[in-house]
């Protein structure tokens, strides 16, 4: 035998590492896990395998092309990131967005949201064990994907913001295509209760596990369904408005559980609250341009500016330091993910391995938007 | 058959080899048939619970896919690892395919058809199924993986102890029928399978047998020793090509073992249906032949097993250990209790 | 020489190899599935004599229970994997003869005894007459050596919760 | 009280898994809900919407005349030096020299599909096109060269 097996380290503990390569991370993460029996004592998140520095990357783009870079940092919410790109820049050359643009950006965005987190229900059910719904959310999943495919040109990656507005015109059956999709969710929502919600098995794998506090919430910067699941209101599109979310009539979710069942209900409902906001739109799109008075060539004046979106997983905040030149002298992206990872190596403390996994997953990571 | 190959072959030895030769190869190649089926049968019941269409392009409907599958299997590397215990790593599987193969021995799977007529069939069963986490444990430890040895360790506290509600509910139909033999359970229910006798006890007992089964051969939601999204695998991680195949071929085997075992003790058998006084119908039923009833019994338990997995999540295994220490073994404890009750009072509901 | 006794001379090989293999092996864990080899082959060897209730119960009590405990015991001591020590010289001389004197013993005693086959038809082991046998308290009863394996049993179960648990010292 | 919570527990927890059943059931029983598409059979009748960014092409007339001046306009647009228009002088018929393309090299293994190239053209000589079948065994084929051999420019463009 070359290798003899060491299953132990010196203090008898026994250490798994979870990736980069493994089942239940939905991507590059790795997780070096403590293990007591099943029960984890330790975990630590290591970073690193998808990194692409993005932010470096933007340095040497203009500003019309750093916007599609993003799309692959959480590549889930790729239209939400390219909005927050699209609005720094029209903060900061404080060009008006027509109310059209506005009105097809908060339908396109809220449509993202809720196809994110239908993938997030797909992939939850995934790791717990049970396959069917997967299948289930991607079907209505597929319907968005579909429309964004006619009007945006491509499924995941949308690339529709050009700062002060949108790349072009939506198609005339926009409207009655919005609302079919709408329709086919809204009559399609039961069967996720079914399947899931109502599953005990499911209940008891996520009832009481992975308790994040409300002031753990805050204190590791967590945003988003999983900081809002623990009381904490931070929904941007509440507290610093864009893009016309002040003129809408929406409900900010929040729980006050704070363990995995809580993220879920969070998530749940906060998509029967994008489809409320895209039916308050979708009858009154105003007519008019699609985009704002921009030049061909952008120079942001001479300064920093920051702008922060809520995306599906929570507050992304793009801040740009600007010479006066044609590309940003230095960008940096506050990631919705880097700060809720870092949350689970405190909630899942004390728990089981298949605890781990619903933590990971109601948490709803994005890898890509981890490393950048 | 036996008294023909007797005139045949006048040597004793002769007769014996050749008559465990022939039992031999007839249920080898019927298991991997049925294995085969029952991997086609999986692929499209989980392709039409998922609105997808499974797999129809090997063959007519997708029949030979699971040939195709097999062909790649064999192809592919027997991998063993470096750091495994090589002698054990390479037994387990034969392990667990036979001790999966033993038990089929005493199912009846038609009227007079039957491997081995062992007079404390169910003891049997319940004896050589217990011998399947061996196996698992050997797979698990010998691997020399942490994934595997967790896995390893899950199966052992898993099947241990939901052996225990699997005997206890196998013992309610033994007190009532009064036989350990399969045949003799077989016979009592020929004027009404136990289950539909009314009999409370005997439901009980038939959902606990189904749920504990499940989770004795491993499959979802009890699925813990794989558990591809926590251990990526389980015991089986580090095998690839005809061993792996070998665990698959053990799981499915094992599926049709606990299915026929269901069948037999609970519905029937190779039992028809018959209602009560009804002799017209009951003549139709019994018109239908005997190993059509048993292989119809049997499929529709299988399928029930299938639809959990492709319906429901995992359990944790803590939740594992809950379900059968406080509520599968106490229940199937009073249920034992109450069956033999009513057999000595000889109630009837 | 017929099939049976071919039969019983594979099963007899099976049961004395996978011992000798069982105290011989360097390796805990293949000494325990050596051993489990031991076991299934007493339990075929009742198989072997029509002995079908007792051979169930073998395979029931001895692999499915104790092999599989001692398996579960090996699992979490850490050192599973590490090769034992070679015996001292002198230990494995002793327990080489102590197993000589014991085999010796045995075969005397199976010697002296003059086995009769017997006349009476075999009892079919029905649920009814196992229920009756071990509940019995008449001579032949098995109420006493039932309660005493089930003591034993509990004895085990217990001896192997204390091994597993961990005494958790304070920091 | 307790025994009420435990029987209760339980017979909750089986109508959920009930429920669950019932749903995998009824699709099972349901086949023509099924929604997969046989992805390479329907080739003939999938269509990709209009607006579908598979890849950049430079259409041509029925004269195998382009409108691409070689401007580079699409080459300073891209983000990713996905295009490199490579150009000639040509000799035109009045004797005077002009700036042709010679080549127009597309990397489609480094093109995101943001569209900023088409934005960018003056003259609308590349758009998008709707193949989105890509994949190739090999890097050297995924460089590809758009303009046609012998094209040239359609008259009148500048």
């Amino acid at each position: 035998m070359l290798f003899e097996p060491d299953h132990y380290n010196e203090e008898g503990e026994f250490v798994v590492n979870m990736g980069p390569q493994h089942p239940s991370t939905h991507g590059v993460l790795r997780l070096k896990v403590w293990l007591d029996g099943e029960t984890i004592k330790k975990v630590e998140p290591h970073l690193g395998y998808i990194h692409r520095s993005i932010e470096k990357m933007t340095e040497s783009l203009s500003y019309r092309q750093f916007i599609y870079v993003t799309s692959r940092m959480d590549y889930l919410s790729a239209h939400i990131n390219n909005q927050v790109c699209a609005l720094v820049v029209e903060k900061a050359l404080q060009v008006e967005v027509p109310a059209r643009a506005q009105a097809i950006r908060v339908i396109l965005a809220e449509l993202t949201r809720i196809s994110s987190h239908l993938l997030w229900f797909a992939s939850i059910g995934l790791d717990l064990g049970g396959v069917t719904p997967f299948f289930y959310a991607f079907r209505e999943r597929e319907a968005i994907n579909s429309l964004m495919d006619e009007n945006c040109g491509a499924r995941l990656t949308q690339n529709f913001m050009v700062p002060g507005g949108i790349m072009k015109d939506v198609l005339p059956n926009f409207q009655q295509r919005v609302k079919e999709v709408l329709k086919q969710f809204k009559d399609n929502y039961h069967e996720y209760d079914e399947i899931l919600t109502g599953n005990v098995i499911f209940q008891n794998r996520l009832k009481g596990v992975g308790i994040l506090t409300k002031e753990d919430a805050i204190a590791f910067g967590c945003t988003g369904p999983t900081a809002r699941a623990s009381g904490l209101n931070c929904d941007i599109r509440k507290l610093y408005p864009y893009d016309g979310y002040e003129k809408l009539q929406f409900d900010e979710i929040t729980s006050t559980g704070g363990d995995c069942w809580a993220r879920y209900e969070v998530r749940m409902a906060e998509m029967k609250q994008s489809v409320k906001i895209i039916e308050q739109l979708i009858d009154n799109i105003p007519e008019g341009e699609i985009v704002g008075n921009t030049k061909k060539v952008i120079k942001l004046p001479k300064g920093e500016f920051y702008q922060r979106v809520e995306t599906a997983r929570g507050e992304l905040g793009v801040y740009i330091v600007s010479d006066g030149g044609t590309t940003p002298y230095r960008c940096k992206y506050r990631s919705p993910n880097f700060a809720n990872l870092s949350a689970i190596p405190h909630i899942a403390r004390g728990h089981k391995i298949g605890d781990l996994i619903s933590i990971m997953a109601t948490i709803d990571l994005i890898i890509p938007d981890i490393d950048r | 058959m036996h008294t023909w190959l007797k005139n045949a072959i006048p040597n004793a030895t002769g007769l014996l080899i050749t008559e465990m030769v022939i039992t031999g190869v007839i249920l080898l190649v019927f298991l991997i048939l049925l294995a085969f089926f029952l991997g086609y049968m999986e692929r499209k019941v989980a392709a039409f619970m998922e609105i997808r269409l499974g797999p129809n392009r090997v063959g007519p409907k997708g029949t030979l896919q699971i040939v195709a599958d097999t062909l790649k299997l064999l192809f592919k590397e027997g991998f063993t690892p470096d750091a495994a215990d090589k002698f054990l790593f390479n037994l387990a599987p034969g392990i667990i395919i036979t001790t999966a193969l033993l038990a089929i021995a005493p199912v009846a799977f038609a009227r007079d058809f039957q491997i081995w007529d062992i007079n404390i069939g169910v003891l049997y069963i319940s004896s050589v199924s217990s011998m399947a986490v061996i196996g698992i444990l050997m797979a698990g430890w010998s691997s020399s993986n942490k994934y595997s040895l967790i896995g390893a360790m899950r199966s052992g506290a898993q099947i241990v102890s939901y052996e225990l509600s699997i005997g206890l509910s196998l013992i309610s139909i033994v007190i009532l029928s009064g036989s350990l033999s399969l045949n003799d359970i077989v016979e009592s229910q020929a004027n009404g399978w136990w289950i539909l006798k009314g009999h409370i006890p005997v439901v009980i007992a038939f959902v606990i047998f189904i749920i504990a089964s499940t989770a004795e051969i491993n499959r979802a939601p009890f699925d813990l020793v794989e558990a591809d999204q926590e251990l990526t695998g389980g015991f089986n991680t580090e095998y690839a090509g005809m061993k792996f195949a070998m665990f698959l071929m053990a799981e499915y085997i094992n599926l049709f073992v606990v299915s026929a075992v269901a069948a037999t003790i609970f519905l029937g058998g190779w039992m028809p249906f018959h209602l009560g006084n009804l002799t017209g119908f009951n003549h139709i039923m019994d018109f239908i032949p005997s190993s059509i009833w048993f292989f119809g019994k049997t499929f529709f338990i299988i399928f029930i097993i299938m639809q959990f997995r492709w319906t429901f999540p995992r359990l944790r295994i803590d939740q594992l250990l809950n379900l059968e220490w406080k509520y599968l073994l106490p229940i199937s404890m009073v249920n034992v209790l109450l069956a033999t009750l009513m057999a000595i009072m000889g109630w009837h509901f | 020489m017929s099939a049976s006794t071919v039969i019983f001379y594979i099963i007899a090989s099976v049961i004395i190899g996978g011992g000798i293999l069982a105290v011989t092996s360097r390796k805990i864990f293949r000494a325990a599935v050596f051993l489990l080899f031991s076991l299934i082959g007493i339990a075929s060897l009742y198989f072997y004599l029509n002995y079908e209730f007792l051979a169930a119960v073998q395979i029931v009590v001895y692999v499915g229970g104790i092999v599989v405990l001692i398996i579960f015991s090996i699992f979490l001591t850490h050192a599973s994997g590490d090769e034992m020590k070679k015996p001292v010289l002198w230990r494995a001389v002793f327990s080489a003869l102590a197993a000589a004197f014991a085999t010796a013993l045995t075969l005397l005693y199976i010697n002296e005894h003059n086995f009769t086959a017997t006349a009476n038809a075999t009892v079919a082991p029905t649920v009814k007459n196992i229920g009756l046998q071990m509940l019995s308290t008449t001579q032949h009863g098995y109420i006493l050596p039932f309660e005493v394996v089930s003591m034993l049993l509990l004895a085990a179960l217990i001896g192997c919760i204390v091994i597993a648990i961990k005494i958790k010292t304070k920091e | 009280m307790f025994i009420k919570e435990y029987f209760g527990g339980i017979f909750k927890a089986i109508k959920s898994l009930l429920t669950g059943m019932k749903l995998t059931g009824y699709y099972f029983t349901h086949l023509n809900k099924i929604v997969t598409e046989e992805y390479p059979d329907n080739r003939a009748t999938l269509k990709m919407p209009e607006r579908f960014r598979g890849e950049v092409i430079m259409p041509h007339d029925e004269n195998n005349e382009h409108t691409c001046t070689g401007c580079q306009a699409c080459e300073l647009a891209c983000p990713n030096g996905t295009i490199k228009i490579i150009t000639k002088q040509e000799v035109q018929a009045d004797g005077k020299k002009k700036k042709r393309i010679d080549a127009f090299v597309y990397h489609l293994d480094m093109c995101t599909m943001c569209n900023l190239c088409i934005d960018a053209c003056p003259s609308d000589a590349i758009i998008m096109g709707q193949n989105f079948e890509h994949s190739q065994y090999e890097r050297k084929y995924m460089k590809k060269v758009l303009n046609k051999p012998g094209s040239r420019l359609k008259d009148g463009v500048e």
